[in-house]
């Protein structure tokens, strides 16, 4: 092999098409083709669009809400429809707003910022939307069939167990809901190796624009957050269509227990939501102060520890359940000490205020909306965490007031102020200032107006979620006033859409970087070529277009940089080391194809007819998911080239080691996966060591199958390490041979493990009922390491793949390690409740 | 490694010893006040004060000895001090209870 | 900008806070009083009238109108609409009626009695005049002994005022 | 314009009707008025950065985004600590016990006095300037035991016996609420609250050891006949009448409570009334049927009959 080869001399499905221009080669699919375009850009701005839908939806289901509480006694809506509609409001709001607007925000902007040509996993990109949206349609067609969820968006059981939800409406919102989240973790995985991996060169960690590392926290966040609603409603499901007692007392299953789960996402959900909007601040502000933000690493940190510190108060939403009063404390301290971080924050921002003369645009007038709502909402954040307090405002329109401070003030007056800032860089012309300013003060008095009451409607003692109140006590005119509030903020926000409907055919052209912003997503002049960069320019600092005259100084297509001269014909982008941001590969990435959204629609008719009952279909649906997914992943591997990429770097195409942005993405997988796996050891322990008497009459794991079971996994990680050294020794055959020694290993610790816990009856207690869930995950991912392993051997074995190409089988061995660890730690687990006995 | 490896494991290593902390009390606590009681009372105590002291120091590591580089330094002691006093302020209950309580 | 754009900017500005603070110091005094208690309403029932006072001369004078004698013949002397609205509540007449103007009074027992002034009979059986009205609600069984509704009680001053407010509810 | 609720007094926060609420009160105002006061606080300081161009400090990092926070919050962490124990630390072992019952959407009340279990429903008596020790439970649901003007909230978990100490400290009644979603009436669950002096309370507590009050008059006569006729007995127990009813509230002394449905109506003939004749439009999603197979005569007395029970 030598050093530069010609471009022909590579394999791949998709030869390269050297005699096409760089712009045809990433030219946008047009007509019905427009469908399959994979192009962040393209990706981006379909999950902003779908965002703000369903946030003009749940925005007009709380301004019923707000209707219905007017005045006392109101008839407006019935009980049912108001339960309805206050759950659709707080799940459209949370999961179907507020997650994937922000992400659609990371996908269009981080690229760019970075200096990357497209997203590091388009087709993933394209994956994820399509489950979004076909998640949000299944959501939201409840009410088509009069059976929206009632049930609250926090889904409590046993109010949502069949029992007392008959019917499908909670399977809507689990199902939907689930699919939904799909969306957010896979679109989490690919931001993290995206920021990681695709970096302009000599983009250090330390250079990043701080966007990024807000949101690649928040991408870890939601990696870790997740998973354990992810598990609560797969549980619940299971509940409700098998009948398995996780949540029964009467069997020892706990009702807290899904409380617990839901927090351990809901809590990180409230900063996974916040961060990106902060770092939408954080962007926006310097720009108009006109000096770079004050105290980078300060901010750093703050995120880092928010990150981090957040997973640790979920249980401040379970203040009254009876918790022990030394927990209770825990929780409390935990609570408080998130503002610290926070604090630093906001007077970083402070600080970057007072370095330059701000200019009062419309985005910086929602920055300082945001300041002022959102210290207001942190503040009562703390109130909330005094436990005797806590006791009085919880559960009551305190509380109400509190979350909307919150959210609004931290995540929607930054996303107004993003829409304001951004919006010329998607349309190429810019919205109205005059408009701006009304939209602002609309929105931020009506805001107020509605939400400030609200504190003191709560502590007179009105409680959330009541679809009517008696008159007379104390409320009436609160509630009055806060609906009239309500009513000006709608109008904030119809004059916003009209302003952006107006402004897309007579808003002022915009001109190249018309903020005059720092970051590089204002190199091209505005609604630029498809593939953001002609060359990928190196980075010295942190506002390159500032500190850099060379930028702006020239016209964009001319400004030097990597890959000026590769003419591959092929759509690939610059692979950076994660730390140092030094070029080390050359991401060849896919061009525009219609295999995931093909899958997407496979597992969304799974979803939608385990809704329906059908289950044949259902089965059908995944049989077709899986086949999507076999077709993603069949075409050649582009590995075992190099390519001169010009000022000096000489890179391989794809290369095979540990900084691989592919073996990162497997890596965060697992993330993911273990995160699933510690949900379900939580709940194995939690129901262990609350209910000690049901556990006694759960039947025991059988010793000798545990103990097999660990060596089955032992094999299985042995054989996994040997699979990778024989990868990067680039043995094909051995290479074959070992996939198959794998598939092996995973069928014996399937059988093992369930042979295990064969007398263990899943009905017959709770505890009992999580031994087999936590054995269905890990059996799944086994499953999952068989068919990976099996695909590598049939590619290998029908010649797809040639020398120098083992990446899929380097990948799998970590795949297949991490499984085995799973193995062992289960089997652990089944063996330490054999041996120390589960009484 | 690269010095700003080590400066990014600098910030990421208080914070991971927070988190093992948080766990370690979390877990304590409901070893000692749940149903099952797998422990009692002074142990949990104890076992919560060496565990402060490990991770308490840990967390604080680099922010007496940064590693060397400049890009990050500041942010590693802020990042540091934040955690530590975050695991001084989850240990408070611990100290100032006299049981489970409730 | 010259001086004077700013100074009216300024000035602008001076005036919109401070009328937002006027106006969000008079909207919490009322949202924060009890429903007995509201010195924002009363103060500006009190401008009203003085204002009323000193522009009376801009409201003409109406002359020789009609008499009504379908309202003088719906009226109920010494009845106080108002009142009558809160013993309606009170005795619980929502729990089978609905009663427009009443919190909470959607019950679907008996007749719905919007548009009662408009209707011709009372429970089938008396004709719509306040004498029998008032009658009717002190003592419906014995004008119907089959009926439904019960003898609630209610003293002849409560029949009124809840008579007079009954004949405030007109068909649409 | 008097409101129809105003005898059982607003079941707001600021009060003193007991010692968690009124323990509690100062904090609330404190922390709310320390909270308005560093807003305004922060909004200066920005102010003030926005009009000067000296540049960003770092202490200003340090002091205004860890140093305060840290002040402030472990005062805050003393102060709430402090009422936390206050609060908790009145439980007493030898103090009187009710058990608390949610149903959806009502409540059953049963205290335990010298050995034996006196039933109530949807009103609750406690003594005064007494810690008593509330037993919640649920039959169902998740619901939330909340008395704002006497105590903080506590939930009502299947499975789980949750222990609330509260004393009442001022005579009178006081509002309650399910501060827990709870499926279709939730707003519709309500109850109420009566503190009595000890000497009244122990006569409360006879008054539900003996048989109910005996039908007088004819028509009192005839609603019994009714009532124990019609099925009302498969559900309800009336002292004295018909003891086998647990799945609805206990009639006793029905006619004695201030409120009819779970603290949402006045007790009157009227409502009564029209609750018996039409449950699902007062209340959507109760158990109870609606009776409008019932003559209207025979209804009336059935009315006339639950009214006079006191």
């Amino acid at each position: 092999m030598t050093a530069v080869d010609e471009p022909q001399s590579y394999s791949g499905t998709r030869k390269g098409e050297p005699d096409k221009t760089i712009e045809e080669v990433w030219a946008q699919p047009t007509g019905l083709r427009w469908w399959s375009s994979v192009s962040h850009r393209v990706v981006g701005k379909r999950f902003i669009y779908t965002g703000f839908a369903f946030f003009i939806i749940a925005g007009f289901l709380a301004l019923l809400v707000r209707t219905q509480l007017i005045v006392p006694g109101n008839t407006f809506l019935d009980n049912e429809t108001y339960n309805q509609v206050f759950t659709m409001h707080g799940t459209l709001m949370m999961f179907l707003f507020a997650i994937p607007i922000l992400e659609g925000f990371a996908v269009y902007l981080i690229p760019m910022m970075l200096g990357a040509r497209d997203l590091i996993f388009p087709r993933l990109g394209q994956f994820g939307y399509y489950c979004y949206l076909f998640g949000g349609i299944i959501v939201l067609s409840s009410f088509l069939f009069d059976a929206a969820p009632d049930g609250g968006w926090f889904m409590y059981v046993p109010l949502t167990t069949n029992a007392f939800t008959p019917g499908v409406s909670a399977d809507f919102w689990l199902i939907g809901i689930t699919f939904a989240e799909i969306a957010s973790v896979t679109a989490a995985v690919e931001l993290i190796v995206a920021i990681l991996c695709a970096r302009a060169p000599g983009m250090s960690l330390t250079k990043m624009p701080i966007f990024a590392w807000y949101i690649l926290i928040t991408a870890f966040m939601i990696a870790i957050g997740f998973p354990p609603l992810i598990i609560g409603s797969i549980l619940l499901e299971a509940n409700r269509l098998l009948g398995l007692p996780f949540f029964d007392p009467t069997v020892g299953g706990d009702p807290l227990l899904w409380q617990h789960l839901f927090w351990l996402f809901g809590h990180p959900e409230v900063y996974i939501i916040f961060l990106p909007a902060a770092g939408m601040v954080a962007t926006i502000l310097p720009t108009f102060v006109g000096k770079p933000l004050f105290g980078y690493g300060f901010v750093v940190a703050a995120v880092i520890s928010m990150g981090f510190i957040s997973f640790g108060l979920w249980a401040h939403h379970m203040f009254t359940t009876g918790l022990p009063i030394l927990s209770l404390s825990l929780f409390s301290a935990a609570s408080t000490m998130v503002a610290v971080p926070t604090g630093v924050q906001i007077f970083a921002f402070i600080a970057t205020l007072a370095q330059g003369r701000p200019r009062m645009t419309t985005p910086m007038l929602f920055v300082m909306g945001f300041l002022f709502i959102f210290v207001l909402g942190g503040l009562t954040g703390v109130m909330l965490a005094s436990v005797p307090f806590n006791w009085q405002a919880h559960d009551s329109y305190f509380v109400v007031a509190h979350l909307h401070y919150v959210l609004i003030g931290g995540m929607v007056f930054p996303l107004f102020a993003a829409f304001y800032y951004w919006a010329p860089h998607i349309t190429g012309r810019m919205m109205s200032e005059r408009l701006g300013k009304w939209v602002f003060w609309l929105m931020f008095i009506g805001f107020n107006a509605t939400f400030f009451l609200m504190h003191v409607t709560g502590l007179r003692g009105m409680p959330r979620r009541i679809a009517t109140y008696p008159e007379g006590i104390g409320w009436d005119r609160l509630n009055l006033l806060s609906t009239l509030g309500s009513y000006i903020l709608a109008a904030g926000v119809a004059l916003f859409i009209f302003d952006f409907i107006r402004h897309l055919r007579h808003g002022e052209r915009a001109g190249r970087d018309p903020w005059r912003a720092g970051t590089m997503e204002w190199l091209y002049p505005t609604v630029a070529i498809g593939f953001n960069f002609h060359a990928i320019p190196p980075v010295e600092t942190r506002e390159p277009l500032w500190n850099n005259p060379n930028m702006l100084g020239k016209n964009a297509e001319d400004v030097e940089g990597v890959m000026r001269k590769m003419h591959d014909g092929r759509r690939e982008t610059i692979g950076c080391d994660p730390v140092s941001g030094s070029p080390v590969q050359i991401v060849r990435l896919p061009h525009p194809t219609f295999t995931p959204m093909f899958t997407a629609f496979a597992l969304a008719v799974a979803f939608a007819a385990t809704i329906a009952s059908a289950y044949f279909v259902a089965i059908a649906g995944i049989v077709a998911g899986l086949l999507g997914f076999t077709i993603w992943a069949w075409e050649p591997s582009d590995s075992g080239v190099t390519r001169d990429a010009g000022m000096g770097y000489v890179l391989p195409v794809n290369m095979i080691e540990k900084r691989s942005h592919m073996h990162i993405a497997t890596v965060g997988t697992m993330l993911v996966l273990y995160a699933l796996l510690g949900s379900l050891i939580f709940a194995l322990l939690y129901l262990w060591n609350v209910y000690p008497n049901f556990a006694a009459q759960t039947a025991q794991p059988n010793l000798l199958w545990t103990g097999l079971s660990m060596l089955a996994g032992l094999v299985l990680l042995i054989l996994a390490m040997i699979n990778r050294r024989v990868a990067v020794a680039d043995k094909i055959g051995l290479a074959t041979v070992m996939n198959l020694a794998v598939i092996l290993a995973s069928i014996a610790c399937t059988a093992c493990l369930a042979l295990a816990i064969q007398r263990t009856d899943p009905w017959g207690t709770a505890l009992g009922a999580t031994m087999w869930a936590t054995l269905g995950f890990v059996a799944l991912n086994l499953f999952i390491t068989l068919y990976w392993a099996l695909f590598n051997a049939a590619r290998k074995v029908t010649g797809r793949v040639g020398a120098g190409q083992s990446l899929p089988d380097f990948n799998l061995a970590t795949y297949a390690k991490g499984t085995a660890v799973m193995v062992l730690i289960t089997g652990g687990l089944f063996l330490a409740a054999t041996l120390g006995g589960l009484s | 490694m690269t010095a700003l490896g080590r400066q990014v494991w600098g910030l990421t290593i208080p914070a991971v010893a927070w988190a093992a902390h948080f766990i370690a009390i979390y877990a304590l606590i409901s070893a000692a006040c749940a149903p099952r009681g797998l422990i009692d009372i002074p142990l949990m105590f104890g076992l919560g004060i060496v565990a402060t002291v490990l991770f308490g120091i840990a967390a604080l590591w680099p922010t007496i000895r940064p590693p060397k580089g400049a890009a990050l330094t500041g942010a590693i002691r802020v990042g540091g001090l934040i955690f530590a006093v975050a695991i001084l302020f989850d240990v408070l209950p611990l100290i100032f209870s006299s049981g489970c309580g409730g | 900008m010259s001086d004077r754009d700013r100074n009216s900017g300024l000035l602008g500005t001076v005036f919109a806070i401070l009328s937002g603070v006027i106006v969000s110091l008079a909207v919490g005094v009322w949202a924060l009083g009890t429903p007995g208690n509201d010195p924002v309403g009363a103060a500006a029932v009190t401008a009203g009238t003085f204002m009323e006072g000193k522009f009376r001369w801009l409201r003409a004078e109406p002359e020789n109108v009609p008499q009504d004698w379908v309202e003088i013949s719906k009226t109920v002397r010494g009845g106080d609409p108002q009142r009558g609205a809160t013993l309606i509540a009170q005795y619980g007449c929502g729990s089978c009626h609905v009663v427009p103007g009443v919190a909470r009074a959607h019950g679907t027992v008996g007749p719905d009695l919007s548009g009662f002034r408009d209707r011709a009979y009372i429970g089938g059986v008396l004709s719509n005049e306040p004498g029998d009205l008032v009658d009717w609600l002190m003592n419906p069984t014995t004008h119907a002994p089959d009926t439904a509704m019960p003898d609630l009680g209610v003293t002849e001053t409560d029949a009124r005022h809840m008579a007079s407010y009954l004949y405030t509810l007109r068909g649409s | 314009m008097g409101s129809t609720l105003d005898q059982f007094g607003s079941q707001t926060t600021f009060a003193d009707a007991g010692i968690g609420a009124a323990r509690t009160v100062w904090l609330t105002n404190s922390m709310s008025i320390i909270s308005l006061v560093i807003l305004a606080f922060v909004m200066l300081v920005a102010l003030f950065a926005w009009r000067s161009t000296g540049g960003g400090r770092v202490w200003w990092i340090i002091g205004g985004g860890i140093v305060f926070p840290l002040i402030t919050l472990s005062v805050l962490t003393v102060a709430s600590a402090t009422t936390l124990r206050s609060i908790t630390g009145e439980a007493q072992p030898e103090a009187p016990v009710i058990e608390i019952t949610a149903y959806q959407y009502w409540w059953d009340v049963v205290h335990h006095s010298e050995g034996r279990s006196l039933r109530d429903a949807n009103e609750i008596v406690l003594p005064l300037n007494m810690a008593v020790t509330l037993q919640l439970k649920s039959n169902d649901v998740i619901h939330s035991f909340w008395v704002p003007s006497v105590s903080g909230k506590m939930d009502m978990i299947p499975g789980r016996i949750n222990e609330l100490t509260i004393t009442a400290t001022k005579e009178g009644r006081f509002r309650g609420q399910c501060a827990e979603f709870c499926g279709l009436s939730h707003p519709l669950m309500a109850f109420e609250v009566l503190v009595l002096p000890v000497e009244e309370y122990a006569a409360y507590l006879e008054s539900l050891d003996e048989d109910a009050r005996d039908a007088v008059t004819p028509q009192q006569r005839r609603g019994k006949e009714v009532f124990l006729t019609s099925g009302c007995t498969a559900c309800h127990a009336v002292n004295g009448v018909s003891e086998n009813g647990r799945l609805g509230p206990d009639l006793s002394r029905v006619g004695a409570r201030a409120s009819l449905g779970a603290g949402m109506w006045r007790m009157n003939r009227g409502n009564l009334a029209g609750w018996i004749a039409d449950v699902g439009d007062m209340k959507p999603g109760a158990q109870m049927p609606s009776y409008n197979d019932l003559s209207g005569p025979d209804l009336r007395a059935v009315a006339a009959w639950l009214e006079s029970l006191k």
